[in-house]
Formats: C-alpha cells, structure tokens, sequence
C-alpha cells in the first residue's frame, strides 16, 4: 500500500480529472463542444483529453450549440454517452429547444426504451468580471424543466464526484459549473478521489444552530464566509450546499431548518421565479410549524446581468446575507 | 512594433492561396426534378422495385384514407395525411437496409408503417394515449418528430456515432419545404458535412407549409441548391414519380455507406389533403392547383408505367387493392378497440427512478385514484 | 347616442379585435408570424387582419421562430411595434435566446435609448387534446427572465384589455393566452370595450372569507368552480386572479391573504420550479404572522405534459384544489 | 373515392411545371477572392477613396494596439483585437451612407469607431462599465453583439421595417466564419431573401473561431457559397484588399439600395492577434502560418499601390500614422480616466417604469450603499 501525498487541487482539474477517467473508463463517453478538442476548452477543462484519446473522443464541433446538443441527442440514441460542454451559460440558450423539447422527454416518450444518457456542462454564475452574456445564472429555466437532473458542485471533491455520477447517470444531467470557483482549492488527491455519493443529496457544510443558510455552487463560500461573521454577531449558522436542485434533498434541507427554525436561501440568480423561490416554499410547506420566521432569500437583483464594474452590488454578499438573517425575527426567539 | 515598421522587410510574395474547399459544381442539382417513369431511364428500374412500390403506394393511400376517417370518428385526436406524398414515404422505407435508421416528422406515420412499425403504434401519437407508440429500436425508426426539423441532429448524431463505432448505419431523415427555415436544419447538415456523416435529408416539397407557400418561405432557385452551402451534393428529384425517388435516394444511401458522406434531396410532391384534418386548405390554395396535382398522381404515374410495361394486369391491380384494403380493415378494427390507459403512467419513465418529489406526486394521484374507484363502486346513494 | 347591445364574445374573438384595433390606431403596428396571413393562423386569432390591413402588416413569416423573433428585434429597432405569434408553447423554445439575450436586455443595455415594444403572443396550456408539444405551459421560464412583462388574461374582457396595454406598452411583453379559453364566451360589447386597465392589476374575481385561491389564465375557471363546490364544505374561498406575473401585485394578492390567512396557488404549469414556489415564497415572506398554515400548491405534475388521453389526471381539477384546501390546517381555525 | 377509382377519367397532362424559383448561375461567388490592389482595376479605383481607406487603416491598425496595451494595464476586461482584419472593419464603415446602419459583433469595435462612434464609447463593453457606451440611433451603430449570429436578423428587420417606411436606409451586418454556423445565421439569411430586405452581410471568414479552423467549421466550397441557398448573390472577396472590399460592399449596398435585395459578401482574411488577450494562439496555429498572413498584411497591400502609383509619398504616410499616433494618445488618456459608476445603474432601464419588485430591491441597495458611505465616513475607531 502506497500513501499518496494529498496536494491541493483546482476544481477545474478535479473536472478535467473527471473527465479523463470518464473517458478512460467507458468507451462510448464522448466529449463535444466548442473549442474543446485542440484549446482544451476556454476555461481548459477539456485540457489534453483529445490528444490522450482522439480527436473523435474529444471533438471540436461547429459553432452552433442546437446542433451540439441536438447531434448529441443522436448519439446517445445509438448508445453513446455524450458529455457536452456549452462554453458560457448565455450560449446554451439556442439549445434551448433541444433540451426542452427532447432531451428531457425521451425516456417519457419512448417508455424508457430510448433513454439519453447526456451530460451537459454549462459554466455558470458570475464574479469573473466576465462581459455581457457570460455570467448569467440559468439554473431557474433548468429546474422548471422535468425530465432533468440539476447538479452543481460547490468543492474540488464534489466535482469531481458529481461529475462521474452525472456521466454515469442514464438520464441528461445539466451539470452546472460555477466559473468563479474554477480556481478554487482543496486538498484533494486525484489518484485517490473519495468515493462518489449519488446524485440528489444536499450536505451540511457547517453545522450550526440558530439559522440555516441554504445555498449552492457559488454561493457557498459566501455563506460559510457569512456563517463566519455571524459569529460576532451571536448568530450560530448552519450551512446546507444543496448540490443537486433536481432532484432535490428535502430530507437534508428539512431536518436542518427543523432544528434551527430560521432559514435563507441564498444565490446569485435573479430572485423573481429564481430557485430560492421554489425551496422556501417547499421548506415552508414541510416546515410551517417550526418556522419562526418567514424563509428569506438573498439573491440577485431582478435585472439583467450587470456589467464587470457593477456586479460587486449585484452578486449576494457577506453583509446582505447578515442582513437577512437579521430579518429572521430574533425577538420572537424562544 | 506595428506592420508599418516591417515595411523595409516587406517581400510581396503572393498573398495565401485560397482554394475551393470543395468543388462547387457536382454539388449542384439538376436544373429539373429527376424522373424515370415515363421517360427512357424507366427502362432500366428493376420490374420488381416498381411492382414492390405499387403495392406499398397502394396501400399507403389507404391507409392515409383510413387513418383520416379515424378522425372523423374521434378515433385519432388528428391525422396530417400524406396523401399525395405516398411515392416520398415509401421509397424513404424501402430504400433502407435492414440496420439503417429513419427519421420520421410528425406527417410520416406512413414511411414508419412502409418500413414495418405496426400502423396501430404509428398512429399511437397521434391518437393521444402517448407520445411514441412504439420502440424506437425494433425497427430503427425514431420517435415521430413534431418541433420541426429538430429530428436532423438526431439522424446526424446518430449516423455519426454509428460510424464512430465502426457500423454499417446510414440514417435517412424526413423534413418539409417549411422545416428547411429552421435553423435546426442548417446546423444539421453543416455538423453532417463536416463530419462526413452517413446521412440523407430528404425534403419533402409540398409546395405548403400549412398555409405558406414555398414562395414565402424561400428564394432559393431550389431547396436542393442549400446543398452547396454545406459542401454536399443537392438531388432534385419528382416526388411523385416513386421510381425517380427511390433510385435518387438509392443512390444517396449508397454514397452515406461508402463512406462518401451526406446528401441532400429535394422531392417536389404535393399534399393533396389538407395540412391536417383541422385545417381548411381552402383558405390558402384554389381547388384547381390541387386537380392539376392529381393528374400527376404518384400511384397514376406508376401504374401507367406498369400497364404499359406489362408489368401488371387489371389482377395486379386488383391484388393491390384488396390487399390494401385488408390492411385498412385490419386498421380500423383494432384502432376502434379502445387502448389501454393507466394514469399512473404519467410518472413512468420520467427519469430512470423518480425522484423523491415525483414519488409523492405519484403517490398523491394514487390515492385520488383509489377514492375515486371507491366512489365509484359504492352503490348509488349511499354507503356500502 | 347609440345604446350597443351587449352580446356574448369569445376571448379568441376579443383577441382579434384587439390586434385589429392596435393596427387601426397605429400604423407602426405590425403583425407577424407562421400562418398569420392568409390562414389568419392556426387559431384564427389573426383572422382578416391581412385582408383589411395588407400583407405588410400582418405578414406570414417563414417558418423559424429566432428569425421571427430576431427580425421583430430589428423592426423595433427602428421603431415599429411588432406583435409576433408564436404558433404553440413549444414553439417558442426556437426564439428562447433571442428572447433571453436580446429581447428583455436591450433596453437595459443601450440605458434606455432602444427600448423593444415588442409583443409576443403566445397560445399555452393544455386541456385541448393537443398531442405532444402543444399543450406546454412555459410560463416560468418567462418569469424568471428580467426586463419582460409576463401578462395573461383570464377573461373575455381582458383578453381584449390586457393585449391593447401589451402593444401599447413600450416595454417586451410575453402574451400568454390560455387556448382552452379561446372559446370562452363572456358578455362584451367589442364596440364599447371596457376602459383598458395598466399592466400588474390582480384582481379579486370573488370574494370569500376562508382561504384564497391565487391563480390566473386558464385555472381561473377551476377555481372558481371549485370555490363553488367549497361551499358545500363549508368554505367560502376568495378567488385571486393575477393577471399579470411580471410586474407582480403584491398587494392585491397579500390584502387578500391577510384577510383569509390561508392560501392555494393552482396553475397548470409543473409545480417545481413553477410559478407557484415564487407565489408562495412572496406570500409568505409579506404574510407570516397572518397565516394559519403555509401556503399550498396545486400544479401540473413534474412531468412532461402527457398525452391528450392522460391530461386530465394531469390537470389541477376541482378535487385536486379541494384536497389542497382541506390541508390548510382548519383545526387551527380562531 | 380514393384516386385509385378515377383511373378512367386520367388524362395523361404533363406533370405540373417546376420552375428554378431564381436563376442560381449569377447567385454562385467567383472560384477566386476579387482582389483590386495589384491588379488592373486598381487603376479605375478612386484615388481619394484609397487615401482615405489608407489613412483610416494605419489608425485602425494603431487603435487595436492601443486597445490590446489597455487590456495589460487593466484598463479593459476584455478586448478582440481586429488586428490584420482592418480592411473589412473599415470598409464596411466607410461604405455606408449617413442613414444606414451598421450590425457589429464583439470584435468589431473598430467598425464602429471608423463610423464615428467615439472610440471610449465603443470599448465600453470591453472596459466594463456599462454594456454599451453609445446612443445606437446617434451613429446608427447597434450595440456590439455577443452571442454570434444574432445580430443577423435584427440587422434584417430593421432593414425590412426602413423599408415599409419608405426610407432609404441599409444594414450592413458583420459576422464570423464561425457565426455562419448558427441557425440565426441561416433564418437571417432566409427572410432577408424571401423579403428582399436591403441588407448586406459581411462575413469575416479570418480561419478561425477562437480554436476552431474552417476545416472544422465548414464543408462548403466558400461561405460565399451558401448565398445560393437563399436565392441572394454571393461575392467572394480578399479580405486584406481595402479596395476589394470596399468595391464589393458598395455594389452590394448599391444593389440593396436599388430594391435589389440582400447580398451575402465573404471577406478572406486572417486575425494575427490571438482571439482575444485571454486566448493563447500557440495552442491552435503555427507561427508560421501567421508570417504568411503578415506578408499579406492590408496595410501594406495598399501602401504598396499608393506608393506605386504615387499616390502617397514619405510624408503622406508619416501624416497617417501622425494622426494614429494622436488618436491613440487622446485614446489612452481617456482611457486611463476612471469611469463614472453608479451602482444604482444596476435598475435603470430594465423597464421603461420599475416595477414594484425592483423599486423594493432598488431601496435595499440604495440603503446599503447610504450604511456604506456612513461606515467609510466615520473616523477611524469611533463615533464622530
Ligand atoms: C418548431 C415548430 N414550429 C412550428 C410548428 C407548427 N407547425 C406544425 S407543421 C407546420 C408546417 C410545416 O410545414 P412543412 O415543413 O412544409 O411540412 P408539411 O407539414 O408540409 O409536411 C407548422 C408551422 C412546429 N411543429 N414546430
Ligand atoms: C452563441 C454563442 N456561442 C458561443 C460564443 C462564444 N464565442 C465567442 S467568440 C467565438 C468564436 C467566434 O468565431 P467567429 O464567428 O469566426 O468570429 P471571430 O471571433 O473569428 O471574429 C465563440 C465560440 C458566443 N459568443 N455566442
Ligand atoms: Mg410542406
Ligand atoms: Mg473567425
């Protein structure tokens, strides 16, 4: 038995990571997209995978991303394992009807004689300084669409596990890939990934007990940033990283807000028909008697992405989170 | 350092070569649509391809008749007949091998029964207990396709994972004159050039799409001419002359499985009936275009070249006939049993397991369900 | 004076009448779309607009709905008022990113100096027996996408109302007529239309003490038949027409509410994700303290809409809204 | 009766007549790039149209510098240069008349600038202040659009709607080799055919989308080529050849002035900068690939014709790159000014009245900020 000295990892290489072994794994994965053959993709996650496995494994399609999809819904009908990657979130909108309209519905369509095993990575979210139409959060349009797993991961393990999970899943996963936790870091030992949990269950990343902040992908660092805080503020916060938005961990997410009868959803996507939307009202719904306070949400404003300089007052920070679970009501504290 | 100041180093060699990246001109159509009945190419058609056709023409005339009678008895929510189109959607089945895929659009229940889907599970969607009525891979034909000109990435898709994978596959898709406005269609043939994919569109041109004429919908000099655009090879072709469609599509299929990549048909053909039994064709075309129309019938064409051929005899026909009729027969008796329906299905197959919220869901239904049945079985006005 | 008879109108008809007037009253109205010339489209609501007005203003498209669309985005451009029909639901999905990148951001992007009056109507729901794709209700998609009005009518009159405010309006507005009340008769004098009341009015279409139904577009007949049918059990439930999702009246539907304390959103539309998590959250974050129980959804299942056989077990039905109702914790009642 | 019965009454008339809807001949692009500077029609060519062209090259040429050293200052988030593509920027600014209108996407700020947008407008979207830094009706400019391909049919509905007025206006729309692969492109092309809207697109094929080659982008003999699908003529033209370029525009104008309709214009050219600062060019091309295209360069074809036909001499073109030097100084000066922010920009202009959602959201942020500026007012450690 070697022991594996554990080195920090981006999660951009745990993905990459991911995907090597996806492909190395099974055969009939297949990697298409824009720019992911010879560049290795624009955020590099594809880095390398077309000269280890072949122009054919790793294909740079043309630039449209109906035809990336929908030709990948062909594949899968023959029994590939396309794994798709959109390269920002604003460009997988003209794919919009091949999700909605086939990718989602086949399975149902066909009694389950013709399941599509498609992974489709859409880096999302903004804090990049990205210009116009590359840091829009499109995970409400997802959730809205059954016949779709949502999954994001918020950690270089998760990615990584998450990302196996997604591929190995026969139904379309839209995989959601927060851009701005790229580079983040994490001891994290690619030739010893940790076993990887299936798809659909939330995890509490700090335990706490007067509130329980619920967030995903890139707000959780801001919420553990947050739970920080509120500390001197006398708050104890817990804090659930959902993971999978569809389907959802009411389990996980209910027994949190049970014990700590307080509740804020935070994320970066507009919060009109966003997801804190449908999560407090489901939590309120399982909920309603051991609520002290109504759920809150922080999210983004209700706005158009804004531009480079001015997404700091639009992306939820550590202040409008306290802010919030300022709200929540203390003097009706038991 | 800008350019300008290269200028001392300046050599005027010859600026990069450009190159046609293929040749233009063999990818252009015929200036007429390709026939063989009627004409001295007719001479050469296998006796018993046409024979073959004339059946299957035949009874897919019946069918198309059969089926939109079904509408009027409620037995199909609506039928988009094909009548007029017949010699399109036979020849698109027969010219497949066995391991080859057709891709059908919402109007070609018949090219899906021509190549061996059970009519009663064609007309599955269309008379509303599901979406697709039969398995795609019995007979390698993909679901019924209603979002137009979506199907042609799949059939690409496929064929290229097909040859990916080292099989013998070709894939045919269907499409209408008013699908080739999509920009689904655009990216469909240009990923299938680029990837010099097993693949043949053939675009049904029916003159309409619905109400809109082909003068609304294009300015092409044919839609065939798109073919150049992607580098492939553009066919025009009679569709109402089966022989003529067959061989265009005989001959496209075999350059996809050599290896020689896609091709792009244009079938000029007609919808004789309205777009569907809801729609009222005389708000949008003159009863005359239609009768001319009729007089270029695909199943007149053929016959006419099989009796002055004497290939058939009033008995063929007749043999024709009755075995469509038979056919329809058969048709209308089972589509007058009512299908099977389990609400529960609402639920099947939405993923490979439900999830925990369709769970509840499912179980909710369940029990509305079961209060119902109780309801119903209890006797009338009052407790059991 | 002339005293007009008033006689009964379909909302397909009030519609009509409303294109026909807008194109009267502002030769920068045009109509566009697939079959919306000659045929007057596939539901006749652009029926003789073409004859009366010519090709140029009612003008049948080629068939591409981004095309349709993104050139209406160029005529607004320049200052024309383009109302596009999108032929059914899922044939909007095409336009989804002209819709989502340019549409709605337009306005916002040019900081007020190309705004997009641009209407576009589109024919949702099911309960029609449509097959496969023509019975999508798409409405949470156009929620969560800023910078869009998001506008349904419910009724004859303001069929006719609301899509005179919509053309009228100089801002994108999403027209969402509900197709199984195109048939929908109401008294209406077309030649004395009602006063045409401003986008993001609810409106209270019957008053109750017990519990509040908040619902819109094509649900609005169910519930009112279900308050109806509530009256045998006891309760007398309010009826909360919304009318507008975008801009949403808070305070209509929150007056409501606090009056009742109990609340039900029904919508057609799948329930996760869907309007109602939105509806519900917003209630509940503005209403705490005056609810004896969470707020409940009633909703389409999270499946792709079935099949014209199934969809009534599908649909949000009178039992289904009673159900919901009867768990609003009456032994809480004061 | 289906037709089948009618066979007595068939009378074997002609298939109905199918008619090319356009002739495609004229529609095809030459086999070669038109090229004016070095060959005889250079000689017809107007000698202050060069000088201009010239002039307004050398400063295009100097702009993107100037904008690519701004990027490693920080003074711009982002920037695509056009460097070696100048002649297409420039000639399709130039060849518009004052109440036409110009479609740009990302990279072709330099377009813009060449119409008379101010050059701190146009970046802009790149600096990241605001998304677009210019009143679009001011120069007739749209917005620098980003998602590729959907500028194709808003340049198509404006031309459609000047039309329905009466007005003499055209849109000249730019796209890449790349762009040319999306639906958008296809059905922008389409209905600018079928309503012959006076519209021109000008497609920069430089041979590259970021990594993507045009091996892998397209099959087609030319993007010229796909003209002929749409029934519009296509030009192949050298990109590099500012008088080429210019020469093919301005009959394509001419033409869709004259209610001739769309024209579809492929420019051949090279990006000798990488795709933008981001992008590292060495993953995807050669060094030497990039040398030929420097030899190649617009500038220099056209100094060479200017010298040679003297045209210009030494101080003409010191004058050239004097008056680019102190563009781009009053560039860099402006640029290196901080841009007025405003946060609460974040709700202005999402609707024409905020709704009641963003007036609360509005009031959140406003009072943030207000305990902002009263925590940074405070004197360090204390109460005041
Ligand atoms: C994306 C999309 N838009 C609109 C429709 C509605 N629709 C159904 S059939 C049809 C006309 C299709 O014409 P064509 O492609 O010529 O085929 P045909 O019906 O003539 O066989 C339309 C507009 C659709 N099914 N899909
Ligand atoms: C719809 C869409 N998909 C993807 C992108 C990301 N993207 C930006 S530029 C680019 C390459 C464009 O290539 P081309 O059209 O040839 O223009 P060029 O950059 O060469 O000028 C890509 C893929 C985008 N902007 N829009
Ligand atoms: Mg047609
Ligand atoms: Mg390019």
């Amino acid at each position: 038995m070697t022991t594996v000295a554990v080195k920090p990892a981006t999660m951009a290489q745990a993905l990459t990571r991911a995907l090597r072994d996806a492909l190395a794994a099974d055969p009939d994965v297949h990697v298409l997209g824009e720019d992911v053959g010879t560049l290795g993709g624009v955020f590099r996650i594809t880095d390398g995978l077309a000269k280890e496995f072949g122009d054919h494994r790793c294909t740079d399609t043309p630039l449209a991303e109906a035809g990336i999809l929908g030709t990948a819904v062909g594949m899968a009908m023959y029994g590939l394992r396309p794994v798709v990657e959109m390269q920002f979130d604003a460009f997988a909108y003209p794919a919009f009807e091949q999700l909605v309209s086939h990718v989602c519905r086949m399975r149902n369509r066909t009694r389950g004689t013709m399941p599509l095993p498609i992974t489709i990575r859409v880096p999302y979210g903004g804090g990049i300084g990205g210009v116009e139409h590359h840091s829009d959060s499109s995970e409400a349009y997802y959730m809205a669409t059954p016949g779709l797993h949502v999954v994001t991961p918020a950690t270089v393990a998760d990615a990584y596990g998450l990302l196996r999970q997604a591929i190995a899943s026969d139904d379309p996963v839209v995989f959601l890939e927060p851009k701005r936790l790229y580079w983040s870091k994490d001891a994290w030992n690619p030739d010893d990934p940790p076993a990887v949990e299936p798809i659909g269950r939330a995890v509490v990343r700090r335990s706490g007990r007067s509130a329980t902040l619920i967030t995903y992908g890139p707000s959780l660092p801001v919420c553990l940033e947050a739970a920080e805080a509120a500390r001197e503020e006398g708050w104890d916060l817990e804090v659930v990283d959902l993971r999978s938005l569809v389907p959802f961990d009411d389990e996980t997410v209910c027994a949190s807000v049970r014990r700590t009868g307080r509740a804020v959803v935070v994320h970066e996507s507009g919060g009109f028909g966003g997801p804190g939307g449908e999560i407090a009202a489901r939590v309120t719904e399982r909920c309603f008697h051991y609520l002290e306070a109504p759920v809150l949400r922080v999210a983004g404003f209700d706005v158009p992405y804004p531009p480079p300089m001015l997404e700091r007052y639009h992306l939820p920070g550590v202040d409008r989170i306290l802010d919030a679970v300022g709200r929540l009501q203390w003097e009706a504290e038991r | 350092m800008t350019v300008m100041e290269q200028r001392g180093a300046y050599r005027p060699s010859p600026p990069p070569a450009w190159q046609p990246r293929t040749d233009p001109t063999p990818l252009l159509p015929d200036t007429t649509p390709y026939r063989v009945l009627g004409t001295e190419a007719a001479a050469k058609a296998d006796p018993a391809l046409l024979r073959r056709l004339y059946a299957e023409l035949v009874r897919g005339r019946r069918y198309n008749a059969q089926a939109t009678a079904l509408t009027k008895q409620g037995r199909l929510a609506v039928y988009p007949s094909s009548t007029g189109q017949e010699a399109c959607e036979v020849a698109a089945a027969l010219v497949l091998q066995e391991q080859d895929w057709l891709f059908p659009s919402y109007r070609d229940t018949l090219a899906a029964v021509a190549r061996g889907v059970d009519p009663v599970q064609a007309l599955t969607l269309l008379r509303g207990d599901w979406h697709t009525g039969y398995d795609p891979h019995a007979h390698r034909v993909a679901p019924l396709c209603t979002p137009l000109a979506t199907q042609l990435p799949h059939a690409v898709g496929l064929a290229h994972a097909a040859r990916l994978k080292g099989d013998d596959v070709v894939a045919l898709a269907l499409v209408g004159d008013g699908g080739t406005s999509e920009g689904d269609f655009h990216e469909a043939l240009n990923f299938a050039a680029v990837w010099q994919a097993p693949v043949v569109f053939l675009v049904q041109n029916n003159g309409f799409a619905i109400s809109v004429p082909l003068a609304k919908q294009t300015a092409a000099p044919s839609l065939a001419h798109k073919a150049v655009g992607y580098g492939m090879p553009g066919r025009l072709v009679d569709g109402n002359d089966a022989a003529a469609v067959h061989e265009v599509l005989a001959d496209a299929v075999a350059r996809a499985r050599a290896g020689g990549g896609p091709t792009l048909v244009e079938a000029i053909t007609y919808r004789l009936d309205a777009h569907t039994n809801a729609d009222d064709a005389t708000r949008y075309r003159e009863d005359a275009e239609v009768e001319t129309w009729r007089e270029h019938d695909p199943i007149l064409l053929l016959e006419r070249e099989l009796t002055a051929r004497g290939l058939i005899d009033e008995d063929g026909i007749r043999a024709a006939r009755d075995d469509a009729e038979a056919f329809a027969a058969d048709l209308r008796t089972r589509m007058n049993q009512d299908p099977h329906l389990d609400p529960m299905d609402l639920f099947a197959h939405v993923y490979a397991e439900p999830t925990p919220q369709l769970r509840e869901q499912q179980a909710l239904l369940r029990a509305e369900l079961e209060a119902e049945a109780e309801l119903a079985a209890e006797p009338e006005g009052g407790a059991r």
